[in-house]
């Protein structure tokens, strides 16, 4: 589903280093944490599997198709596989719950009532039925984070990033987003969560993908945290 | 489709303050681009009218002058002359009764002194279109010392003054109107620049979930697009109306040599229909421009 | 306060398309506002001029005409009647010569017309200053059927239909005017707008730290101030390139009321003046405003 | 040194309750966590401290002065006596080191020379004398925090105020930020400090003050993070 040959990514010209060919390869399905140092590239390598950048050296693979010498207007359709979840929610202030998920709908085109069909489904399936129509501000954190999940597969991606998703959470409601995550990666849909959480990886003994200053250090199926 | 539309509208209201400021300018500026076309239009009509072809002018001494009034034989000698040389092409004699009708109208505004002319003190002439324009000082020259030739008057130089202050207007107005062509863009570019700003927040998630370029784009295109129309469209009406102005200057001023330069209803028409396609090209330009710069991707 | 003058020019030149714009629009919105002025003043010079005070006069009828021409006898009884009369303020006759050479002045671009005028055939006048302009009428009548008189002339008809007509350019200009001032208050704005978002991360730390209200505001302040001064200066220069340009469009087009609308130095140079405050005002209005409504204390 | 009497504040016209009836007084020279699920409260209480916000009801005392009723142009004055510290650093990423610190220094009309000798003594207390000119993009997550707090301590506030400063960081990274915080406190300064991080929180065993949906549950003195 996703595959890194020995890449490279730099910044600035060269002057920050973020990966040093990385290999890694991602099956569907599996459920991956990227786990790391601040700085050590998580970051980075998931917006090169969006392809917001493009590698320096080596070549991606994602969902069947090398994302280097994709052409640029076929990239929106690329991201169309790929839902993303981030630390800050990135919902859309003025929009209730429902609009936020249906706007990703909206804007690929999807007509009203596949819409319609669809956005009252995945708020039940992450327990948001009853709040379809508060705005952002009027829900917890943990909500907000459940909202911008339903948002991110509400289109059934195969694919769901998260990048620190439970960063600005407290532990207990980190805990209810890592177990939502896992429900949807039992659906079939490839998972990858980059994070800080140790408590959260030890617990959950998944795939383990720890970098350290661009370098993938470990790669345990069944991994801790750790302290790099 | 819709959504574009509904985006594109909301943008706009957002930043009313800004688009009333960047359909102004593009008024402004596309009305001054209006004005400068007719008054463009309008002296190239008139200079034709002022010359009518006529380079040359030749008159007869009139009576009441201290030297002896031009006969008619000296009249039909310079007549002749005319009709054999090659290098005229064609000409008429304009007699008493129509040098009189035609100074009446010259002097319509000025009734006292139409009271003291009388129609055989002016002169009558010779109006002479030649092959060459050039051979006017050539060709005047003959018949300057002639018996009974009063003066020769060569209409170019006046035309040719005329057209050096109409020039210079013109130039003036463009160059107005081409800074705050610049303005308008830059308004335009801005209201763009200010709405994607409003819009950040949208614009990541539609990126995210796979929106296409061109569908976050065409809202804040259309954005401009609307702002250059508008405003062209005011420039338009301006443009109407300053055909009205001009004939109602025309009429108080009794300007003489600016008699002639109404424009027709045609050519009005040919300048709103330019000034509405610069307005679109301006609105397009500047939103091109903008998503450019300001929307990456 | 070299901090605030380094950030300003830090801002202008990051945003140097849109400085670029203001700058250019608010001189192009001040040099109509001096063009308006300039003009206001030229008119309300030369309707001194054409005036002179006078509001009648009073043609005695040259020699050439169909009637008999005016004797010395009708001359004087005119000329007694007036000093009499207590309407009138002040009168003074205008013998031949006179007329002749006001004439002359007057159709000096005409040079074919003035050979065939002769100074006996040019009536002579009286031009009369009242003391209540509102008697013209009355007073005019009077003389009108008075033998030896030729005509009576309102100048006052005239120089208002002038006037109607100066308004009319007036307003458009003033009309243009505001327009582009307030587009160019909406640059600057937008400007100031853009510095503050630019710079959003340097104020949000600033505000962190404490650094005083104004010591926040004033660099974005200045920004907008030397905007508009900027702009004001080049519209200065124009004011000053105006005058030219009126005196040489004057010594060409030779319009018989418009030579005197010149305006002496010392009104270019209060124009100019004005100009320059107007520039300052609309900077430091424009700053006041968009550091109030974009920058949050 | 900061004293809560009854404060309540609300948010959209009182739609959203963010602090119900909160009291806490907290000494000079103090350490305090301030613990709680997301939205519980806990960046109000501080932009309260900090004068971001005025309160529904009750009075706010900060370094002797009633913030409540401080007129407009004195609150900068009250911040200078305020550190902050955030998650996102929110250094200026065209600023060195050094000038992002002496900024500080700089926009309150601190003369040169106190700036030439401050700066670089900040920055030995906080462990980046030798990377004074680098870029903050070229600094790890830590380091960038570390800046920060340099530049929340150049001007020796009496308060430090962070708002899940090592939200961001992993952690390795957290637990240092949170030794160098603990540093700063034992020179007298009054450190409150609102986080997630359970483990940090147990293990420094300080005052912790935990919030939930707006009112002050636990105030202890040698707490724990616990379960709410
Ligand atoms: N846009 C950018 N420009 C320059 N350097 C960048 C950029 N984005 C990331 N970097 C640098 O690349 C390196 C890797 O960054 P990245 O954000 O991938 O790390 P991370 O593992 O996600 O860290 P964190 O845990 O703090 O989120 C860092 O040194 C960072 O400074
Ligand atoms: N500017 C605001 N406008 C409206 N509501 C707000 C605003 N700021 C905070 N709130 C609301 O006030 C409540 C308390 O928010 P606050 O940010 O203080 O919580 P917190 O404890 O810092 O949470 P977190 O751990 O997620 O940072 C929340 O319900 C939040 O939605
Ligand atoms: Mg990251
Ligand atoms: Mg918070």
């Amino acid at each position: 589903m996703i595959e890194l040959q020995n890449v490279t990514k730099t910044y600035n010209h060269g002057a920050v280093i973020a990966l040093r060919n990385c290999s890694v390869s991602i099956a569907k399905g599996e459920f991956v944490f990227l786990v790391g140092p601040t700085g050590s590239g998580k970051s980075t390598l998931l917006r090169l599997v969006l392809r917001e950048e493009l590698p320096d050296q080596g070549t991606i693979w994602v969902a069947g198709k090398n994302v280097c010498q994709l052409s640029r207007w076929k990239v929106p359709y690329l991201r169309r596989n790929i839902g993303c979840v981030f630390q800050d929610f990135r919902l859309l202030p003025t929009k209730t719950v429902f609009e936020n998920v249906a706007f990703a709908l909206e804007v690929i085109g999807r007509p009203r009532h596949v819409i319609a069909a669809q956005v009252p489904q995945i708020l039940d399936l992450v327990g948001l039925a009853r709040r379809r129509d508060a705005l952002p501000h009027q829900l917890s954190g943990g909500e907000q984070q459940r909202v911008a999940i339903a948002r991110a597969f509400v289109n059934r991606p195969l694919i769901l990033l998260a990048d620190e998703p439970t960063g600005n959470l407290d532990p207990d409601t980190s805990e209810d987003i890592t177990r939502l995550l896992d429900r949807i990666n039992r659906t079939g849909t490839t998972v990858v969560m980059a994070t800080h959480n140790a408590s959260i990886v030890d617990r959950m003994r998944r795939r383990v993908v720890a970098l350290d200053q661009g370098r993938i250090m470990r790669d345990e199926a069944r991994g801790v945290y750790g302290h790099v | 489709m819709p959504y574009a539309v509904k985006e594109m509208a909301s943008n706009l209201w957002r930043n009313r303050l800004m688009t009333l400021a960047a359909v102004l300018t593009v008024a402004v500026s596309l009305s001054l681009v209006g004005a400068a076309l007719l008054l463009n239009q309008g002296v190239s009509r008139a200079v034709g009218k002022w010359r009518g072809g006529v380079e040359l002018i030749v008159y007869m001494t009139p009576a009441g002058q201290p030297y002896p009034a031009a006969t008619p034989a000296q009249i039909r000698a310079v007549r002749d002359q005319l009709s054999r040389d090659p290098e005229v092409k064609s000409f008429r004699y304009v007699g008493p009764a129509q040098s009189y009708r035609e100074a009446k109208q010259y002097f319509s505004s000025q009734p006292d002194l139409l009271k003291v002319l009388k129609p055989d003190d002016l002169p009558t002439s010779f109006r002479i279109v030649l092959r060459h324009a050039d051979q006017a000082a050539a060709l005047g020259r003959r018949f300057e010392h002639q018996p009974g030739v009063y003066r020769v008057l060569y209409n170019r130089q006046a035309v040719d003054a005329m057209l050096r202050v109409t020039d210079v207007m013109q130039i003036v107005i463009a160059a107005l109107a081409v800074v705050l062509l610049l303005s308008a863009l830059v308004l335009i570019l801005n209201a763009i620049r200010v709405a994607i700003f409003a819009r950040r927040r949208e614009v990541a998630v539609m990126k995210l979930v796979g929106a296409t370029n061109w569908f976050i784009r065409v809202p804040f295109m259309l954005e401009g697009l609307v702002q250059g129309l508008v405003g062209a469209l005011v420039a338009a009406g301006a443009v109407f109306g300053m055909g009205h102005l001009v004939s109602y200057l025309i009429a108080h001023f009794q300007a003489n040599l600016f008699r002639y330069a109404l424009v027709t209803g045609h050519q009005v028409a040919l300048t709103v229909a330019a000034v509405i396609v610069l307005g679109a090209v301006i609105g397009t330009g500047a939103s091109a421009l903008g998503v450019r710069r300001f929307l990456e991707v």
